[in-house]
């Protein structure tokens, strides 16, 4: 196959002509950011409103967190409506702890994410009708820079917006605007994640804008920190979540990123999630440098298990406990907060305070202790980390040193794969399941190129629950997904 | 009328614009044992995919799974179609997350007035499993 | 000073003329236990009642999970009236998965502990007047062994009664006779926890009385599984509640006790608490086998944070989730909760019930994941069984051999201490503080016996929070008692 | 009447069968610092020590603690006491986790009533900061 797509930082003439042809168009919004120097200088104001040395600024929080040591608390909202942006974002800060260390990863809603800003504007005026939020998130795009500055004034932290599936630029643009973050760093990430049709070339094309525009903000003295997630499917292996990582922190470097928040979707195993996490950290610094970008800071950060929650209040708060210990005991500074709604509903205000709360004890009871380190956890970081370097040698070499193209190789000839997404060019030809300690191991490897001790080691893994729990099969993969959430019945 | 004959097929699918595959998945794989026919579309499904695949394998039923917390909206309409193409009488279920505001959720039965206003048969929670699904439309097909 | 005590075995005829004398004549209802061998036969009769295998025997569910690598749910319970307890337990059974694997710490009210039989007799009447529970537990002594049999019908899982303060031995007697376990194998444990003038030698022979009547129990075919407790007061250093649990061993033992779960209030430091216990353990089972006592299980366990406690349920959530974790990651079976009211009353039935579905969800979630072997952990195993070691030599040495006498020499010489207490005995020449990743610390040892290498990396690892915080100083004591109860205002 | 001379000096101790001594000890500092004479009881006193202590320190207040639920009952009688032994006026507080009964604790109006009924100044939550309650006495004293 051929690709177009090249790792190469888009000139000023190809950012500005894509600015103006595709993403400002999009919608009737977009003429509100046409010029890029006002929108910064705005920014600039908006986020040295500050209640510390860090303003509102992602970048900072996550840089002074992570030399001292401590942790920064990250919420999650989105409501349809612009006042309940306000009161949300008001009450918890009201009522609990995230100031002045945490901030907010801001939702929008899945039509806004979908380009369909038609049927988000129908879903505002439902929402006005009904009284409440029908949306599952707040239409930024719809709302426009003026009312993102208004949520942005709201509060009293940084504010990080969620720029997820195809196409984030122009929420992009806006956020970026009124000061928040955003220009997420994925391609691979999310297509597994969150698209159906989207060819992975284009994706890349669609959010090296993104990226550039990231890079614009902090040249011009606004440190943007996009956010590197590895979050994928809710069930894909260790060592794909971090290699899907590291690839795009190449991407990201190459149009200008200098910070990078790299987290990952938590399996809820410690010594694995850990091992996955500080791997990722290692290895975006070590590609990075083989590649010349030399100045840009990684941050990690645990995001709360994907996969299914349970629908009671005390066995989430179990979950967003767990969660929060292995990010914390994993030294990473960005703790990411789910809440007990979610195996219900979007968020509430209520439930996402409860859940700052509880995180912020666990800061206060658990201080600075960290894992210890460990010949476990060692061979844990071994595993991943061959894994890691595997698919990236093979990106580079198939891809002749330009990580954009390899990417597209591999996952066409299916040696790039994950086991479940709904994404259609993915072969799904892997397998993975949990082993008796609940890590997750390949049950299949499929055409990854995985070295075999790593094989052997995934094999050896799954023997001991084998041992426990008889022969293994298909039937518990199945099970395995849902395990966190599935309650007895009495 | 004559009564449509049960042949056991099933369409399931993620509807609007979530990206949510797993419930579907699993539904999938608990319906194919149990014997039916299914016509698994994946996540991200319009309304007129589960109708065209509903034709093509002549589906007892339309089982759409939502996510998200969008699929009150999402779904409206569905039987207006579902009728159009001359499928009076399928059976639709929805299952899962499906309005994003806790008020809603909590207040279960609301949820199924606002369903069954729209043509579904059903609405489950997300706390239903896919046993009591397969269960559930073999005794409304009248196969159990 | 001399010492009429001794580590020796009552007697048959001491044994049943104290209890004659002593014990029976106390309240009322000790008539209702007058004949054993009838008391014997209804427990064995109640405790098969069983859902599993192990019946309605702690000692069984216990060594079960051990065997295993699973965990136990031990919740608490205690109201005034006896309706209350039927009510709360089948509440928590009903609402929680506490059965089948789980049992209940039953508390008697504080008047029942200091045998003040008649003020709990008027606090069951003021409860019944004012329709609530008044008494802080359910005055077992009072009420006698049918109402007692009531409760222990009412629940599915094995009902352990905590026999504490100076005198036990009533509540234990009926709480045996009606099918639960009880006497719990504490003196110095318990005098510094509970007391305040009774002498270390009276405590230890009141307590072997209880030690023998679970032997007798245990020998007659219903084997007692006596908690033999580490909590204290809260704030001591973990050599301290390890040699506390390790030398009243013997004493349990030399009465016959064949199985003891031991169990320690913890600190909150993982590594430290996890060393403590195992510390624990292996010198119980290696003093008990130097004293020919070999056929005593132990199992392990945690408590759940004996200092103050937060007002709010979030933050009690993240302590009650944090303990959980620490015991689990552990890998003791035992696992206690305590519940969100904690800082404010007794435990609630559905407080309690949530507490339990979330430690159990925590099971879930972990299954059999456990802390690493490192080097961290080894050296604080290491200088914890120094400590430990040099505490129980000296005693050995200072009694001649015989444990009961040297705890008496040595509370009385000083060089066995710690800080607080309102036991008027107790020296309080040392100071703990926490260092800079929490983990309890000798800031001031006192005449305790504490080797060179221990006292050096105790001073080591102050210096460490020292560089943090700056010069120590006994504010910074006085604060940590309360770090994890005092949140800010805002 | 001639009113009493402030001398800064209080009794404090942890009530009944409660062997809870941390609050009072940081009480005691607390107060300590701030200047008072201080008879520090400990724990598991009962009312008559009080009084003693009281009597022996001229003291202006006593501060109970009461940790384990139980307070409300172990405090009755308490202000009788204190006149029978001619410390008529004497500043009577009450801190801690008072009364067992959950519905109690979280009604705290209510336990405030019943703790003014039997003669007691004021009672505080668990809440409350030892600084704090220096310089609530402080102002009930006249001296700050």
């Amino acid at each position: 196959m051929n690709y177009t797509i090249r790792n190469k930082r888009l000139s000023d003439d190809e950012f500005f002509k894509i600015r103006k042809e595709e993403v400002l168009p999009m919608w009737e919004t977009g003429k509100q950011v046409e010029n890029l120097d006002e929108c910064i200088a705005a920014a600039k104001e908006l986020s040295q409103v500050s209640l510390g040395a860090q303003g509102k600024r992602a970048a900072l929080k996550l840089k002074d967190a992570k030399e001292k040591g401590t942790h920064v608390l990250i919420p999650q909202f989105g409501r349809a409506l612009t006042e309940y942006m306000v009161d949300g974002l008001s009450y918890v800060e009201e009522h609990s702890e995230l100031a002045p260390n945490g901030f907010w990863l801001i939702y929008s809603d899945s039509y806004t994410r979908k380009l369909n800003f038609k049927k988000a504007a129908e879903g505002i005026e439902r929402s006005r009708q009904e009284g409440m939020s029908m949306l599952n998130g707040w239409p930024i795009v719809n709302f426009g820079v003026e009312e993102a500055r208004r949520v942005m004034q709201a509060t009293t932290v940084p504010l990080s917006f969620n720029s997820t599936d195809e196409d984030g630029r122009l929420a992009s643009e806006i956020a970026l605007a009124a000061g928040f973050d955003a220009c997420y760093s994925r391609s691979l990430q999310e297509v597994i994640a969150h698209c159906k049709n989207i060819p992975l070339d284009e994706e890349i094309r669609i959010n090296q804008y993104e990226q550039r525009l990231a890079g614009i903000y902090t040249e011009n003295g606004v440190p943007i920190c996009p956010w590197n997630p590895s979050n994928l499917t809710g069930y894909d292996s260790p060592g794909y979540r971090s290699f899907v990582c590291v690839s795009e922190s190449l991407l990201a470097a190459e149009q200008g990123v200098k910070h990078q928040f790299i987290e990952h979707g938590q399996n809820m195993n410690m010594i694995q999630d850990i091992a996955m996490i500080r791997v990722t950290e290692k290895l975006c610094y070590e590609y990075c440098e083989r590649f010349g970008y030399t100045d840009v800071n990684f941050y990690t950060g645990g995001f709360p298990f994907l996969g299914a929650w349970p629908p009671r209040a005390e066995e989430a708060n179990a979950m967003i406990a767990w969660n929060a210990v292995i990010t914390m005991m994993g030294g990473f500074p960005g703790v990411i907060l789910k809440c007990q709604d979610e195996a219900f509903a979007t968020p509430t205000k209520e439930s996402m305070a409860m859940s700052v709360r509880l995180a912020h004890h666990l800061v206060t009871l658990m201080g600075t202790q960290k894992i210890a380190d460990s010949e476990k956890l060692r061979l844990e970081e071994e595993m991943i980390e061959a894994e890691v370097r595997a698919l990236m040698e093979k990106c580079l070499e198939a891809g002749d040193g330009d990580m954009a193209v390899g990417l597209c190789m591999g996952v066409d000839a299916g040696w790039i794969d994950t086991m479940l997404t709904p994404w259609k060019y993915n072969k799904g030809n892997v397998t993975v399941m949990r082993d008796a300690e609940s890590a997750v191991r390949y049950y299949d490897s499929g055409n990854i190129p995985l070295p075999e001790e790593v094989k052997e080691y995934h094999r050896q893994k799954l023997s001991e629950r084998e041992k426990k729990a008889g022969q293994l099969n298909f039937e518990m993969a199945v099970q395995d997904l849902q395990f966190a959430s599935i309650l007895k019945k009495k | 009328m004559e009564k449509r004959q049960v042949n056991k097929s099933v369409v399931i699918g993620t509807i609007g614009a979530d990206a949510h595959m797993i419930g579907g998945w699993v539904l999938r794989r608990a319906f194919e044992e149990a014997g039916f026919t299914v016509a698994f579309l994946g996540a991200v499904v319009p309304q007129h995919e589960f109708i065209n695949a509903a034709l093509e394998i002549d589906a007892d039923a339309i089982l759409v799974s939502s996510m998200y917390g969008m699929g009150l909206l999402d779904c409206e309409g569905l039987r207006d179609k579902c009728i159009e193409a001359g499928l009076k009488d399928i059976i639709l279920y929805v299952g899962g997350t499906v309005a994003a505001p806790l008020e809603l959720e909590k207040n279960w039965p609301e949820i199924e007035r606002r369903f069954t206003a729209i043509g579904f048969n059903r609405a489950f929670p997300n706390t239903c499993t896919a046993k009591e699904a397969v269960q559930t439309l073999k005794v409304d097909l009248g196969i159990d």
